[in-house]
This record gives structure tokens, C-alpha cells and sequence, in this order.
């Protein structure tokens, strides 16, 4: 049984490598065919043609495309993910630095948006054509109207400028302590939750009414089984399937979400530096960007596989 | 008595399913759905091929046709060699060969109405204009006791027996020799499939047609059939005329199958009190065997 | 919880009335409103008896059986009548006191085993689940039990086999499952809704056979719903047979097969496919069963029926008695002279 | 279900003929929310059509005496930082707003559908290889896509447009795909090939009519994507460049003067959120509306 398991996972895992290599091939063919010139950003104002040239040279972008990419997949396999033109750090210890920030980020958010989505959905899968059904799938349809950034705007308005009780921008670290983190925090990712909470909303509610109609939920009522078995206990194991698949697609979003929230609360996460990249036109920084975020969706994709073999025992034997 | 070849004649079929060893997947994993098969079906006679789920009977009803790419063997069908045949060629041999399926609520196209279902096949097989067509299938609805009201609505407006109607009206269209039942009346009411079986009878002796009837239905299959073939886990178990098979099987599993059959009269019990253990390691492989 | 399981044990005297339901009338929400799809069912079972309910689709036959068990569904309820189990009346019961019965005092069997069993459990866990709600019973004696369960239903390696998932088991094993879950509590009165219809004729054959030696081994009644008059003969000592909402005969077994008193029974019974009339056409039933919304108020077999006369059929007609224990629906069931099974 | 059997009421053939699409049109005029985003949406389409008669000012003059004024009657919504007319440039916003979306959607499915039948009917290895380059696209997160995309064209609108586009791509793609797979193992097509069809005519008479009214929901849903990914870029700065007014420079100009004039702040939040709800809310009716389509006569 845990052989077939590990087996399935390995091959995700097989499976993710190719997925990766496949991105940052993507991402490097697009720079490749992009109008902007890596040579002219690190030549700065008004460079002269041999200087440019010998910038060329120097950092080798004269080199055949694949030799680059293979040097560049080759060095990132080691750790190096080469030295940013504009601020002459090390890429890796920059993205490095900024990784927990957003991960500490993004994990308050699913907690917001978790608790949201078990709860709501959960009472409107019980009162299903019902009243409370009615309002609670239209919260949820409201909440998935209000994007992140607009979310943090108006967070930003109510509980930092009309009524102070959080502070505005900034950032404080988790080493300084759980409550200055959280001062600073709940507000991002409470605009990071909203829609995933709203998206979580209705998944839950629609696995749970999907599961509540299935024929061995008959049989559990049946034999006598009380209710609070059969939605605990029947019901919401089978349900956790969909709901989990999302959990990941969720992640994902929120990892997107960042890069608006971050800027507009001014957290130096990853969010920050792929905009500030992108102004600079530090393609470097924002390969190793793509290629760190590539590998974090994969593994919490790898992690929504695993937990499948929890929730359905096919999957563990076959 | 001048000797007549058959319509269909089927010599080794074989289907193989499963993949080969790759680098994740070190034991292939194979299953002979189809093991070997030979079949002969006479111009005007219905072969009926019974077998349990997983028996391998509906993999061969589409072989025959070549809806499925057999892996071994020859099909020779209207005195055609069809197991070499070019796409071409297979599509325009679908107007003399053809196939009613198991499910009339899914087989016919939901969003298409009854008159270009049953009139399709035209379009791709004949010239017909569009008036044309449109009188065939009417008179191909009427045959099959449906009525112009019908021509003109969708599947879900229909019930089952009258969809299965539909659907040979479809395949008879093009007025074809031979044609695979795959199980046509399992899914309808025991008052509509003796309607269903009736009309398939009357066309047989109307135009001559030669059926391949697949049913794991024992009791239907002894209507119907002049031949019988019994099939299990992808083999031939025997076959022979529908007297001589039904009266006197010649292997075991035939005779559990016959001995399964429900009865049909209270005073005809025939409960023998053998326990189902020992037959439990049959289930299980043959369970085995649907897995693919 | 224990009480339960005390009235339980005591046992009820052989040919005791286990299910009763009297005039039981039920209803369905629909976009035309509240729509009567069960009319006025009179339903008996006794102990150590098999009674089957016959119909084809649409006869409401499976909303008879689940409004027995208090199952259901939210968009139907019993709008007349009453259900009694073993004397206690069950058709008004709050749903929590309606658990504490069902699985105890009465079960229930489905169509499509694997899909009754939650693939997200063991089997034993879901059969030992049973005994542990209505007993009370730890998790470990009530898993003791469970495999004797298993063996009493014939499933092999019964020791090994309650750790398994459904997913690992087949479509008879399922049953068997099914049938030890419904037996754990030495329930009265079992009810089948087209047991075997999804399985196999040899798994069938087994399952059915399983079915009467547990009813003649735990003096059961049991209610068979089928559509298959093959399973019936095998099967029942008595045979009600529903159409379109409304009982139209109720006859001993072998009365119904052989001397029939209503024209749809006997129509039924024609459209069996019997091997002696090859070669001739099969008898079937023109038309179509009326939707619920159409039921009309007087025979409602009258469109599809050979024998029906205008002014006769165009009434409302009850269910009388026409020999003892032989009940029909039918204006002219005394002047017809009507086919059953050949001899 | 044998009780699915026994409820059903429409298994007798009805009085009237009536034709499949009437059937879904009214499915969905029975639901009130998705007429009421249907409206909407027709609202909007209006004012982006005749934009610039609505207008009241012209949206790009700038009047810096008027600057950070509230409403008043002559400025119903006010004036922004450089005294522009807050309700004139939420006119001209729409328009470019939606043009902007429907060119992304445009794109997004004539890029999408096709790859998704061809993916979805053939399999194999062609499926194999586009799958995977799909799936590379989706390891990215929707906007972290967008950025790079932007980041190597350049910013501005249609750059940032054609951005959105490849990001949605996967989802029509993988939509198409799947119910293309679904579709190809239906009785129907079977049956369409046991009867000679040819692939083009499967295809064409078969699939497609399979494949368009999920498609159809995906496309609603896609707008209100859309919609979000573009006011988020050109609130980065990514999108739309001054003066072009669209509703995502309009919430930055709104942020940055937060302290001091937030009634700002709510025109293009409003926008945006009414947008985004009417196609999401639109989405769901279709869903509702064409989901039975199929079942229904069971």
C-alpha cells in the first residue's frame, strides 16, 4: 500500500521536472524575442556602441541562445542564480530573503480564507435552498467581486485611516515577536483571502451537497446513523477531495495576489522585487523569481497529490 | 443446396489492453480482452454473444466493425477483407455494416433533432439532396412505428423505447446487411424490449439482415438467436445453434449460466443451496479482468 | 440506545404483522407543484415472509420501500396513510427518534452495492459502525462481531476482509456487505430495492439465494422490490404489483403467475421472455406509463389496456377482493378470462 | 437512481415542440440574478459605445484650480488630482476597459479552442506535449505571469492585454480539452462513427456543439478575469499609461490621495466590482441553465 503510494508520487515528482525546465525555457524564448536589451539596463543613460558591445561580451549575451540557457540551468541547479544588473546582489540570496515574508504572508491568508470557506460553506451545504443557502452563496458571490487590490484599498481606508487600528504600510518581521507580525499583517492577508475564502465557500458547500446525495449517504441514514456522523464522518471525507484541489489552486492565486498587496502595503516580499524588477528591467532577478516560484507551486501541488491518498484509499492501492 | 458465405466470418481476433514496461512501470500490465476469437454469422441469422460483465462481448461487437483496431486476426465481412482496409474505404463499408448500442438515451446526439439523426448517415454515405433525405428518414420513422411528430424533437423528449426506435432507424437508413445489437433493450422496461426485439425480428425477415446480438441477457438471447457463441474473460467457450447450446451446454460455465437464469414460475424454484463461497474467486478475477 | 436494543431481543411470534402500511399516499415537489406519485398503498409484511413489490419504472414502487425506512428524500413527503413498524407508528416519528429504528428494527438493501458502500471507509468500519450506534458497543467488540457478520454472509478470509475498502471487494461482495450491515442489529423486516438488478445472473443467483437463507435463518420479513417477474418466482410468497403510483393486484405468488386478475399483471407476465414461444412475437404493453401529473382518477391502465371498455374503465376503480388473498384493480377482473404463465 | 426514475415528471413526450435553445434561454431568464447581470452588462456595453456622448466634460482636461474637489453639481463624482473629471474619465475607462477585455478573451480563445479539440480528439502524443506546455504556463501564478510577460514586452495596454491573454489560455485550453475527451467518449460519437461520419464532421456537427456551452460559461467567467488582471497591472503601473483613463489607474490615482479625498476611491471600485460580479453572476446562470440540457430527458 505505501509502496503504490510513494510510487505515485515519484511519478509526480518525474512529472514536475520537465514542467519546470518547460517554464523557465518559456520565460527565457520570451526574453529572447523581447525588444528590451539586457546589455542597454546594465549599460545605463546614453551608451556608446562599444561599450555596449563590450558588455555584450562580457556577460556573454553574444553566446548562442541554448549554451545561455543550459549555463544559466546549470548554475541554478547549484545554487547560483547569477548576480542582479541593477542592484549587484546575489539573486538567490535576495529571493532567499524575501521567500518567508511572503510564505508567513500567504499562510495567515489561507487560514482567513480556510476558516471562511469551511464555515460558510458548511452552513449553506446544511440549509441547502434555504434562506441562510441564499445568503450565504451571495456573500460569497459579492466577496469574489472585490479583488486583492481593491480589497487592501479599502482596508486601508476603514481599519488604518477612518478608524486607526492597524498601521497603514510597513512590515514587521516574525522574529520581532507574533504581535507586531499580526499588527502588520491581518490587513494583506485579509485582502489575499477574500476571494479564495469566497472560492472556498462555494466549493465546500458544493462538495458537501454532492457528497450529502450520494447513494452510501443513504445507506448511513439507513442503518440509523445521526446526522452529525453522516456530515462529519461520511460526508466530509469524500467532500475534502475538491475541496483540497482548490486549496492548492487557491495558493497558487495567492502567491499572485502578492505581488499587488505587497506593493500596496510595501512588505519586501516576492511580490515587491517581480514589480521592482520588472520597472528595473532586471530580467535576471525575474528568471530566478519565475524559476523559485515555479518550484514552490509544485511542491504544494505535490502536496495536494499526497493528501488525495488520505482522503480516497483508491488511489492507494492502484 | 448451394452453399452461401457468410456475412461476417472473424478468424483469431484479438485485442490487447494495457501498456508495455517503461521506466515507471517495470511489470507490463496486459489483459487479453479479446482472446483468439472465430465467428461466423449465415445472411439472414442472428448470432447471439452472451457472456458476464467483463467477458470481453462488447469489445467484439466493435472489432467486428473495426470501431476498435484489433491487434490479431482477420474480420472478413460481406466478403470483404476489412481488417487491411483504409479509413477511405472502412467509412464508406459503414453504409452495409453498422451498430446499435446499449444506451438510447446517450447514443443518439442530445442536441440534435430526430429527423438529422436518423437522416445523417445519408449525408455522408449519398448524394441525397435535402428534400430526399428528408423523405427517406420519414419513411424510415414510420417503419419503426414512430410517426412525423417525432421527426421533429430532441432525444430528452423522448422515452427509451422510442430512442432505441430511433437509433435503428438511423442504422437502417442506409439499408445495410449487418448489424451489431450491443446489449439494445438492457436499459429499457420488460414491456418496451419485447417491442424493441419484435421490430429487429420483423426487419430480419424483411430485409434479410444478419445480427450480431450481444446481451448477457440468457433469457433474451434464446429468442432471438439461431446461433450462440458463450464468452468468458475474453475466450470463446463454445458455440453452436441456440437448440442445441441451451439444451445441451457443453461446458460448465454454460450450465451455471443457464442454471442462473431467474425462474419464471413460483412452482419452479430451483434453489440448490450451494454456497457462494467457492465461486468467489471467479467474481474476483473476473472483476480483475474489467480493470484495464 | 440500550432500551432499543432489549425490545430488539424479544422475540415476535411467528406470522407477526412486522409492516404495516395503511393508505399510504405519497408526494413530490415538482415545478407543477406537489404531485401524488404513491396512492393509497396498503402494504403487509409478516414475519418469516417474502413479499415482493412489483413494478416497472415509474411505478413508484422505490418511494413505497424508502417511505417505509423514513428515507425519503427532502422534496417528497407522506401526505395520508401511515407506516407501522412492528406496531410502532413510523410514519409520523421525528427524524431523531426514526434513527434510533432504522438499522434496528428494520434495514434496507440497494441497487448498485459499490455505490451504497462510502469508498472512503473500511467495510468493517461502516458494518461495525452500525452495532456501535445502536448497541452501543466499543469499537473493538463491535468489530469482533463484524466478522462474524462477515461469515454468516459467506465472505471469505472474513477476518482479513473487513480491513479492506470497498473499491477492493466486487459487486456481489458489496452486497454481502450490504447485508451483513443491514442484519448486525437483528432487525424484523428487511427491505431489498432491486438487490441483484446491477450484478451478474451467477452473482445474482448467489446473492438471492443468500437473501432466503438469512430470512428462513432469522425468521426475517423481507420486502423484495423488483421489476424482474424471474426474481419473483424464485423469491416470494406474495406479490403485490404497482402501477403508475397505485397497487392493482395482490395475490399468493403462485396464484399471480398462474391465474392472474388484472390485465397489466397479465400483460406483465406476456412480455416475460419465455423460450417456449420462440419463433412468435412477443407480447407487449402499447404506449407509454401517464406522468404522475396525469394520473387520471379512473383506471389508469385504461390507454394501454386490450381488455378496457369506455363506460366500464371510466371510473374511479377500488381494489377488491376476488378470491381469498387476491386482490385486483380492475372493473371487468370477473368477466375476463385472463393468461398467466404457460404451464 | 430508480427514485430519479420515479420523480421524474417529463418522461411523456410534451404537448408543444419546443426547440433546445428557447429551453436554456428560459432557464436562464428564470433566474433573476442572471438577468440582472445581463442588464448590467448591457448597460455597460452602452456607455462604452456612446462614451463620449455620455460624457459630461472631457475626461482628460486638466483644470488644476479644480483639483481634489468632492462632488458637486457640476462634477457629480468630483474631480481628481490634476482637476479632472472623475465621472467623464469613468465613462471613457469602460470603454477602454472592456475593449481591452474582450480583445484578451478574443485572443485567449482563438488560441485556446483550437489547441483544446485538437488536444482533446487526437491524444496521444499531441495531447502529451501541448498538455505540458499548458501546464508549465499554470505553474505560475496568474499575475506573477502577467508581470513577467509585461516585464519582457514592455508595459502599456496592449502589451499588458496580450499578457492576460496568454493567461487565460489554459483555462479555455484545458475546458475545451476535457469536455472535447468527454465528449469523444459518448455513445453518440461512437455511434456517429459507427454510421461513417468522418473525423471533420464529428468534429464540426458532433463536438463542437458539445464543447461551446461550457466554453460559453468559461468565456463569462474569463471577463470578470480579465477585468481584475488589468486594473491590477495598470494599478502597478504596468497597464494603461497616463493620461489613458482605465479603471485600475483611476484606483491608484484614488490610493495615493487616500488621506485626504477617499470619496476617490469608490467610483472605480464600484465599477469593478459591478463588472466583475454581472459576468461572474452571468457565468453561473449559463451553468445552471445549460447543465440539464443533456439530462434532462432521463
Amino acid at each position: 500500500m505505501v509502496s503504490s503510494m510513494t510510487r505515485f508520487i515519484g511519478k509526480r515528482l518525474l512529472l514536475a521536472v520537465p514542467t519546470i525546465i518547460l517554464v523557465t525555457l518559456l520565460v527565457f524564448v520570451l526574453m529572447e524575442l523581447s525588444p528590451t536589451d539586457p546589455a542597454a539596463v546594465l549599460a545605463g543613460d546614453n551608451p556608446t556602441p562599444e561599450r555596449l558591445a563590450e558588455i555584450r561580451e562580457l556577460h556573454g549575451f553574444d553566446r548562442p541562445f541554448l549554451t545561455r540557457y543550459l549555463e544559466w540551468g546549470w548554475n541554478a541547479l547549484q545554487g547560483d542564480f547569477g548576480v542582479s544588473p541593477v542592484t549587484h546582489q546575489s539573486v538567490l540570496a535576495d529571493l532567499m530573503y524575501r521567500l518567508p515574508i511572503t510564505a508567513s504572508l500567504v499562510v495567515l491568508a489561507l487560514f482567513f480564507s480556510l476558516v471562511m470557506g469551511v464555515v460558510l460553506g458548511t452552513v449553506a451545504a446544511l440549509n441547502k435552498g434555504g434562506v441562510v443557502d441564499w445568503l450565504m452563496n451571495s456573500i460569497a458571490n459579492l466577496l469574489m467581486a472585490i479583488p486583492p487590490f481593491v480589497a487592501a484599498v479599502l482596508l486601508v481606508l476603514f481599519l488604518a485611516i477612518l478608524s486607526p487600528v492597524f498601521p497603514a504600510t510597513g512590515y514587521a518581521d516574525l522574529s520581532t515577536g507574533i504581535g507586531p507580525w499580526l499588527q502588520f499583517t491581518t490587513l494583506p492577508a485579509l485582502s489575499l483571502a477574500i476571494i479564495p475564502g469566497a472560492l472556498l465557500t462555494r466549493q465546500v458547500r458544493g462538495a458537501l451537497v454532492d457528497a450529502l446525495e450520494e447513494d452510501y449517504v443513504r445507506t448511513a441514514r439507513a442503518k440509523g446513523l445521526q446526522r452529525r456522523l453522516i456530515v462529519g464522518k461520511h460526508a466530509a471525507k469524500n467532500a475534502a477531495v475538491p475541496v483540497v484541489t482548490v486549496l492548492g489552486l487557491v495558493i497558487t492565486q495567492m502567491f499572485g495576489g502578492a505581488v499587488v498587496v505587497e506593493r500596496i502595503f510595501a512588505i519586501p516580499g516576492l511580490g515587491s522585487v517581480s514589480v521592482e524588477s520588472v520597472l528595473n528591467g532586471d530580467l535576471i532577478t525575474l528568471q530566478g523569481l519565475v524559476l523559485l516560484v515555479a518550484v514552490l507551486v509544485t511542491v504544494v501541488n505535490l502536496c495536494v497529490d499526497a493528501s488525495y491518498g488520505y482522503f480516497n484509499p483508491r488511489l492507494r492501492t492502484r | 443446396m448451394t452453399t452461401t458465405n457468410p456475412t461476417l466470418s472473424v478468424r483469431g481476433l484479438t485485442k490487447v489492453y494495457g501498456r508495455r514496461a517503461t521506466l515507471l512501470r517495470r511489470h507490463p500490465h496486459q489483459l487479453k480482452a479479446v482472446d483468439g476469437v472465430d465467428l461466423d454469422i449465415a445472411p439472414g441469422k442472428t448470432l447471439g454473444l452472451v457472456g458476464e460483465s467483463g467477458a470481453g462481448k462488447s469489445t467484439v461487437g466493435r472489432l467486428v466493425l473495426r470501431l476498435i483496431e484489433p491487434d490479431a486476426g482477420t474480420i472478413n465481412l460481406l466478403d470483404t477483407d476489412i481488417s487491411t482496409m483504409s479509413r477511405g474505404d472502412l467509412r464508406r463499408m459503414r453504409s452495409h455494416a453498422t451498430m446499435i448500442f446499449q444506451d438510447p438515451y446517450t447514443s443518439l446526439d442530445p442536441r440534435m433533432l430526430i429527423k438529422d439523426s436518423v437522416a445523417e448517415p445519408l449525408i455522408v454515405h449519398t448524394d441525397d439532396n435535402r428534400a430526399t433525405r428528408h423523405k427517406k428518414a420519414l419513411e424510415m420513422v414510420r417503419r419503426v412505428g414512430l410517426d412525423t411528430a417525432h421527426m421533429e424533437r430532441f432525444p430528452y423528449e423522448m422515452s427509451g423505447g422510442q430512442l432505441q426506435r430511433v437509433a435503428i432507424a438511423r442504422a437502417l437508413i442506409t439499408d445495410p446487411s449487418f448489424i451489431v445489437c450491443d446489449e439494445p433493450v438492457a436499459a429499457l422496461d420488460v414491456s418496451t424490449q419485447a417491442q424493441v426485439i419484435n421490430l429487429l425480428n420483423d426487419l430480419q425477415a424483411e430485409r434479410g439482415i444478419s445480427y450480431l446480438f450481444i446481451s448477457h441477457d440468457l433469457r433474451l438471447v434464446r429468442l432471438i438467436a439461431d446461433e450462440v457463441a458463450v464468452m468468458r474473460a475474453g475466450k470463446l467457450l463454445e458455440t453452436g445453434s441456440a437448440e442445441r447450446v441451451f439444451a445441451a451446454p457443453e461446458t460448465d460455465y454454460t450450465r451455471e449460466l443457464l442454471a442462473a437464469i431467474p425462474g419464471r414460475s413460483p412452482r419452479h424454484r430451483r434453489f440448490n443451496g450451494e454456497t457462494a463461497a467457492s465461486v468467489e474467486l471467479d467474481e474476483a478475477e473476473r472483476e480483475e479482468a474489467v480493470v484495464v | 440506545m440500550n432500551m432499543s436494543a432489549l425490545e430488539i431481543t424479544a422475540e415476535p411470534h411467528v406470522g407477526e404483522v412486522v409492516m404495516q402500511a395503511t393508505d399510504l399516499t405519497v408526494e413530490v415537489s415538482t415545478e407543477r407543484g406537489w404531485v401524488t406519485i404513491v396512492d393509497s398503498v396498503d402494504l403487509t409484511v409478516n414475519r418469516n415472509e417474502v413479499v415482493g413489490l412489483v413494478g416497472e419504472s415509474g411505478s413508484g414502487k422505490t418511494l413505497t420501500s424508502l417511505s417505509v425506512m423514513g428515507l425519503l428524500p427532502k422534496n417528497a413527503r407522506i401526505s395520508r396513510g401511515s407506516v407501522d413498524l412492528m406496531g410502532q407508528r413510523i410514519s409520523d416519528m421525528e427524524e431523531r427518534k426514526l434513527a434510533d429504528v432504522r438499522g434496528a428494527k428494520a434495514a434496507m438493501i440497494f441497487q448498485e452495492p459499490r455505490r451504497c458502500l462510502n469508498p472512503a471507509f473500511t467495510v468493517g468500519d461502516q458494518v461495525a459502525e452500525s452495532l456501535r450506534r445502536h448497541r452501543g458497543w466499543s469499537r473493538k467488540r463491535a468489530m469482533q462481531h463484524t466478522i462474524e457478520l462477515f461469515k454468516l454472509v459467506e465472505i471469505p478470509q472474513a477476518e482479513h476482509r473487513v480491513k479492506q475498502y470497498p473499491h477492493e471487494f466486487s459487486g456481489g461482495m458489496c452486497q454481502r456487505v450490504m447485508l451483513a450491515m443491514a442484519i448486525a442489529c437483528d432487525p424484523m423486516l428487511l427491505i431489498a430495492d432491486e438487490p441483484t438488478t446491477a450484478l451478474d445472473v451467477t452473482v445474482q443467483r448467489q446473492v438471492l439465494e443468500l437473501i432466503r437463507r438469512l430470512q428462513a435463518e432469522l425468521g426475517l420479513g423481507v420486502l423484495l422490490i423488483t421489476h424482474d417477474l424471474g426474481v419473483v418466482a424464485e423469491m416470494c410468497d406474495r406479490v403485490s404489483v404497482m402501477y403508475a403510483g397505485q397497487v392493482v393486484e395482490e395475490a399468493p405468488a403462485d396464484e399471480l403467475f398462474h391465474n392472474p386478475q388484472n390485465p397489466y399483471t397479465s400483460a406483465l407476465l406476456q412480455s416475460m421472455l419465455e423460450p417456449s414461444r420462440r419463433g412468435e412475437p412477443l407480447g407487449f404493453i402499447p404506449g407509454l406509463v401517464p406522468a404522475p401529473h396525469e394520473f387520471p382518477a379512473t383506471c389508469r391502465f385504461q390507454d394501454r389496456c386490450r381488455h378496457a371498455v369506455e363506460e366500464t374503465c371510466r371510473q374511479t376503480i377500488p381494489l377488491t377482493s376476488v378470491a381469498p388473498g387476491h386482490l385486483s384493480r380492475c372493473a371487468r377482473a370477473a368477466e375476463l378470462d385472463l393468461p398467466g404463465v404457460r404451464a | 437512481m430508480s427514485l430519479a426514475d420515479s420523480t421524474n415528471l417529463s418522461a411523456t413526450p410534451p404537448k408543444r415542440r419546443r426547440r433546445l435553445n428557447n429551453r436554456v434561454l428560459r432557464r436562464l431568464m428564470r433566474n433573476k440574478a442572471a438577468v440582472a447581470s445581463m442588464v448590467v452588462i448591457f448597460l455597460l456595453v452602452v456607455v462604452a459605445v456612446f462614451g463620449d456622448l455620455l460624457a459630461p466634460h472631457d475626461p482628460n482636461k486638466v483644470t488644476l484650480s479644480l483639483r481634489l474637489m468632492g462632488p458637486s453639481g457640476d462634477h457629480l463624482l468630483g474631480t481628481d488630482e490634476l482637476g479632472r473629471d472623475v465621472l467623464s474619465r469613468l465613462i471613457v475607462a469602460t470603454r477602454v476597459d472592456l475593449l481591452a477585455s474582450a480583445q484578451a478573451v478574443g485572443i485567449a480563445l482563438s488560441v485556446g479552442v483550437p489547441l483544446g479539440i485538437v488536444a482533446g480528439y487526437l491524444g496521444g502524443f499531441t495531447d502529451a506535449v501541448l498538455s505540458r506546455v499548458i501546464d508549465a504556463l499554470m505553474t505560475l501564478p496568474p499575475l506573477i505571469l502577467a508581470v513577467v510577460v509585461v516585464a519582457i514586452l514592455g508595459p502599456g495596454l496592449r502589451n499588458a492585454m496580450f499578457a492576460i491573454a496568454i493567461l487565460i489560455v489554459p483555462s479555455f485550453y484545458r475546458i475545451v480539452r476535457a469536455s472535447t475527451q468527454g465528449a469523444r467518449n459518448e455513445l453518440y460519437i461512437e455511434s456517429a462513427r459507427a454510421s461513417g461520419c468522418g473525423t471533420w464532421r464529428i468534429l464540426w456537427r458532433h463536438i463542437l456543439p458539445a464543447v461551446a456551452p461550457p466554453l460559453l460559461v468559461q468565456a463569462s467567467f474569463s471577463a470578470s478575469v480579465v477585468i481584475v488582471a488589468e486594473a491590477s497591472l495598470s494599478f502597478l503601473g504596468l497597464g494603461a499609461r497616463v493620461p489613458q483613463a482605465t479603471w485600475g489607474l483611476m484606483l491608484n490615482d484614488a490610493s495615493s490621495n487616500l488621506t485626504t479625498s477617499a470619496y476617490l476611491i469608490y467610483p472605480p471600485t464600484v465599477m469593478v466590482a459591478i463588472t466583475i460580479l454581472a459576468f461572474s453572476l452571468l457565468g453561473d446562470g449559463l451553468r445552471d441553465a445549460l447543465g440539464r440540457q443533456t439530462t434532462d430527458g432521463k
